[in-house]
């Protein structure tokens, strides 16, 4: 492992604190929806998808990211945007619905946008790789030496905008890496039932750009392939496409009862939880003692939980301003 | 005063009901769509359907709008009536094509000789802080295209009835079903989402609005979960000395001219009351189909209230400000009385 | 009288000098679309810009409407103010998502933090037998969706001006010309394609309404290809003794309420003519805003004149009844006001 | 070449049959468009898309089709409808936009609906591609031994309906043949700069079936590649697609000045026409006499004189029947 250690610990403390914060919106999500579950009431209503078992994916690709870097993600966007480093502050309170909020309230979970650093997400599968093409096409333009990340679940790669984005950046050879999470289901439907082939990396023939397989949830494989991808987009080389097999540990949003996956097939991603195997092996290898690791859990703890009192004690926006921002 | 005890369904379960009978009348009848087999469909509209009828017919899809609703077009061409699911109707951005200019004008193009038997159901609305892609109603924007029968119950009954007519239809019909008028167990609690229904297959036919509730002073028109909150609106008005009869208009095509005339002849006053954006939608249709069919029976202006062209907010204020509700639809109808 | 030789201009070149001297002036302003480069677009729209500013700025690119519109969007989050041709507005079910739940909707979703400034162009209209699915204006389904300025020129003068406005906008403008109003050697002749154009750029703001002609007795307010016909329609009336006044709204978005609450405050009466489907569109916004903002005004009740709800049929006698055209204009007009 | 003699002499009759109803409507399409050209003017008003030289690849297809298959085809669809044995009569009205037409002057050229045999086509890029798919799945589940033939160009290949559409019919193992006529050119644009790989059949192991490229603009090498893909189709193996390599030899459109292509490119399509090459190779081999292949020939005007007589001597729709057929 030839990775610099502060980029390993970097990885380790993202990931401590995604997983912290999605178990503490997970918490707060059950606020107010109780005894009666009402999906339109608590303290954070409406949909709200978590990425618990995904944080490799994320923090693999964080330490290749340079100032100017785009990102774009999915209706699962947590852990990417953390990772990414855009305000948790400002990130918690949008998820809250505050005016402190990054959309100020308008945008909600699925729709957090921010300029520095470049971060946007979208409820609409796939519709996210377009975008960052064009992220990928004004860079070049501009003679930026920067590169967009699309992010997209298993189940976007079977929509139409998937197969479009790859072949205008393959075609226009932009700097733009695609990854795919291949958490092995689009809410109910396995990716058996949703694709004719068993690895999207396999398409990236169809674009004659390289594709890329990772068959571990694991930080350290992710931040290899992409780091080549990242460098290969920086250099003027084209878009990649990489596949990570990864776990979505809870159900598909808050509230889904997630009968359609097996007891077992839960256990072991629990049992294979990234959260708990990735510090085990730093200490194990001696990159990190017990009580380092301790530290930077505590550290992420208390970022999360000022980000969360952050948004708590935000006030509402008026709900006159629902009539700003339709025009610049 | 009746001494049978009437079955009581909620709105979703009357349509998995509806579509289950339709598969065991017609063995050409299927379904397709997005979680809508093991799952029962985000919002239980095909809840059942897998385990008694099996994969062959009722067929989960990848998240490949274009190609399956196309695929049910081109099935419906060749002999079935599929019935597919576009999970929420705001998805429409990725699969219109086959829509408007496939499902929506085959038939046209062929001059008749061929029709397209399909029923398109989607989930619409707001009001439970889903934002602004999972969140708004559209119908304005599919009955403006020609070739669709736009159908959107807001009860039980109705949609049962609305769909088996639906089903049987030989045209492409779009049924769009409000979250909020389901009963479903994990939203807001509706107590006019249950209603009695009865056992059997019925037809509700298209095209005929229902007056929800008789009134004399003022026509409420609206659709979907509207007319609950019209109905609540009517109430507080009641409360307030106005008498006010609510039309539930069901279908916007074909949309009931007839109903809409007979009943502002009777109030000579029209309030229209939309989820759907403002400009350019339902409320300016309605109005105007009004001043044409009965001009000269309207004491004032159709008045409309809806939400205003703004994307829907997330945060809860905002969202609640846009969406109308008993509140400001009684307000709206009281200053259109009072001035 | 002036003694200036003005240099006149069709309405596609006052399009293609739009942009190449917006290009010229502004570094960030590139072109994508399906043969805008070499063929110079299928409408011309960007004639000679390719020879001018080179492949990086002038963009031909696969049929891939979702991919090309989606990465105008993020290039335009990022730093660039690209301009994004639909060859059709027909086409508009193959990338509509992208168009108006990202284009449209991201700058609300940022709470103002982010903008979009691009311009989406896209040709519209039927009347030369190009039949259902290359015939539409569909600006009415545009209009009814928040977050995008809805443009529709009728001259080049204004064409050019809009464009250079719609151009130097912050936000994403939907810029629709009518392939009848182009002045193109391919289509019918149109004198009214082809008019004075400065030659130095100049803006057109968006959101105000031109009194095409002065007129008394009735406005006949609509866009693009019909405010010619409308003013056709007004020389047949004025031979009949009518005075028309044509409106032209230029803009849907924003609509320009105060002039037509002031045209309809002098003429008292109002007929919307439109070429997109009457019903959920166009024609019922208009006269409701009319009734909403000068009802005291109006003596009949607004008259609305459109291709009614069918899809545009191929066949030249099938697709010209359907149309509006002067005499079917003069007729309503003239029903309007002798009742 | 174990093709049947009857094979070999119905794909050169209808080859005939479709150049010689091309170059009538070519000419036709010019009546009343002069002294000056006006697209809304004449006999046949409207856009014009028509096939000549990409015969082989609509003839190629057509011995292996059985009652109750079906076609999808493009915004450039005649030699496909006629190689299908679309009603020549009705289509050619259609095309004058005459009651007697397929759509009663309805659809237009664009818009040919048939059913028996089925037939169906569309303006937009890559959208008849599901509707395949539909078919198909009709088929498999009414047990129908019949296949669905979808048509579309090399443009079309870039467009996201492509993507699920074969992923869909390799999911589903659909009866369906995709078959990419690569002309090399989506109006102006050439597919190097469209396609970010060379040859579509390719993309097929993005799906997991069968892809084959067909460089021959030739109807037995379709005949042979759509055969074996149809057998299989029919046989229940699932989809295949091809590509086959062909020339548009006139413009995209009837009035384009086809500036974009260079004149050794148009010149080296002419030299290589199958118009010629494939009757003089029946001759060259004895399968065919020449006076047969003038026989051919003669009764292939014949029959597209008669269905011209046939649309020219139809009444026009009433105007107010546009009103007819919105709803069944
Ligand atoms: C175009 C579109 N279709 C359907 C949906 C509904 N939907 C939301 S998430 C989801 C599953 C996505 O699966 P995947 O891409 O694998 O991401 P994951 O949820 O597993 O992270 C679906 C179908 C949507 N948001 N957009
Ligand atoms: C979705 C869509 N985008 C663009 C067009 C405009 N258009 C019509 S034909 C064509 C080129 C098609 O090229 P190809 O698929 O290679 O078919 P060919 O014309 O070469 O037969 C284009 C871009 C369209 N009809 N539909
Ligand atoms: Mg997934
Ligand atoms: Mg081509």
């Amino acid at each position: 492992m030839a990775i610099p250690k502060e980029h390993l610990v970097a990885m380790c403390s993202t990931m401590f604190k995604i997983r912290y914060f999605e178990e503490q919106i997970r918490q707060i999500y059950t606020e107010g929806k109780s005894p009666v579950f009402d999906i339109a009431a608590g303290t954070i209503p409406g949909e709200m998808h978590l990425a618990a078992g995904q944080e490799p994916v994320a923090v693999g690709v964080m330490p290749h990211l340079q100032p100017g870097d785009a990102i774009t993600a999915t209706h699962r966007p947590h852990h990417v945007a953390i990772a990414q480093g855009v305000d948790l502050n400002e990130m918690t309170a949008e998820i809250f619905g505050k005016s402190t909020g990054l959309g100020k309230g308008k945008g909600g979970h699925m729709h957090l946008f921010s300029t520095d650093p470049s971060f946007g997400c979208s409820g609409i599968i796939a519709e996210g790789m377009p975008t960052a093409c064009g992220a990928g096409l004004a860079f070049k333009r501009l003679g930026q030496n920067n590169v967009a990340i699309s992010f997209f679940g298993e189940g976007a790669a079977n929509q139409g905008a998937f197969h479009e984005s790859l072949n205008l950046a393959a075609l226009w050879e932009l700097p733009v890496v695609f990854i795919c999470e291949d958490n092995a289901f689009a809410i109910s439907v396995p990716k058996t039932a949703s694709t004719a082939i068993a690895d999207n990396s396999d398409r990236a023939s169809a674009y004659g750009i390289p594709g890329v397989l990772v068959t571990d949830n694991d930080p350290v494989a992710v931040y290899e392939v992409a780091g080549e991808a990242i460098r290969r987009a920086r250099a003027g080389e084209g878009p990649s496409l990489i596949e990570v097999k990864t776990d979505r540990l809870w159900g598909h949003f808050e509230g889904d009862a997630d009968a359609y996956r097996a007891d077992d097939f839960k256990q072991a991603m629990l049992d294979r939880d990234p959260i708990q195997t990735f510090p085990q092996r730093l200490v194990e290898e001696g990159l990190l003692t017990e009580s380092e690791v301790e530290r930077l859990r505590a550290e992420a703890t208390e970022q999360v939980d000022a980000a969360i009192e952050f948004a708590r004690s935000s006030p509402f926006p008026e709900p006159e301003d629902a009539l700003l921002h339709v025009f610049a | 005063m009746t001494t049978l005890v009437e079955r009581k369904l909620t709105t979703q379960k009357a349509i998995a009901e509806a579509i289950a009978q339709e598969m065991e009348r017609d063995d050409r009848v299927l379904v397709m769509g997005e979680d809508i087999g093991v799952y029962g469909g985000i919002f239980g509209a095909t809840e059942g359907l897998l385990d008694r009828f099996g994969p062959d017919r009722v067929i989960d899809t990848p998240i490949s709008e274009t190609g399956f609703i196309g695929a049910a077009v081109g099935a419906a061409l060749h002999g079935l009536r599929p019935i597919a699911e576009l999970m929420f109707v705001d998805f429409f951005g990725v699969c219109m094509d086959q829509i408007y200019n496939h499902m929506a004008k085959i038939h046209y193009f062929s001059g008749g000789a061929i029709s397209v038997p399909m029923v398109l159901t989607t989930a619409v609305g707001g009001g439970y802080s889903d934002a602004g892609q999972h969140s708004q109603t559209l119908w304005g924007t599919f009955a403006h295209l020609p070739g669709m029968k736009v159908v959107i119950p807001s009860n039980p009954y109705d949609a049962k009835g609305l769909m088996i007519s639906a089903i049987r239809d030989d045209n492409p019909v779009l049924y769009m079903f409000h979250k909020g008028v389901l009963g479903l167990g994990w939203m807001t609690h509706n107590p006019r989402a249950t209603g009695s229904v009865p056992e059997e297959a019925y037809t509700v036919p298209l095209g005929e609005a229902a007056v929800a509730r008789e009134g004399t002073d003022v026509t409420i028109a609206t659709v979907g979960l509207s007319v609950h909150r019209a109905l609540d609106a009517a109430d507080l008005l009641a409360g307030d000395g106005i008498s006010a009869e609510v039309l539930d208009l069901r279908t916007l095509v074909p949309l009931d001219k007839t109903a809409l005339a007979d009943s502002v002849r009777k109030t000579h006053r029209l309030l229209v009351v939309d989820e759907d954006y403002r400009s350019f939608g339902m409320t300016a249709e309605v109005a105007m189909t009004a001043i044409e069919e009965a001009f000269d029976h309207l004491d004032a202006a159709p008045a409309r209230l809806a939400v205003p062209d703004v994307p829907i907010p997330y945060s809860r204020p905002l969202e609640q400000f846009v969406l109308p509700d008993p509140e400001s639809i009684a307000a709206s109808a009281t200053s259109l009385i009072r001035g």
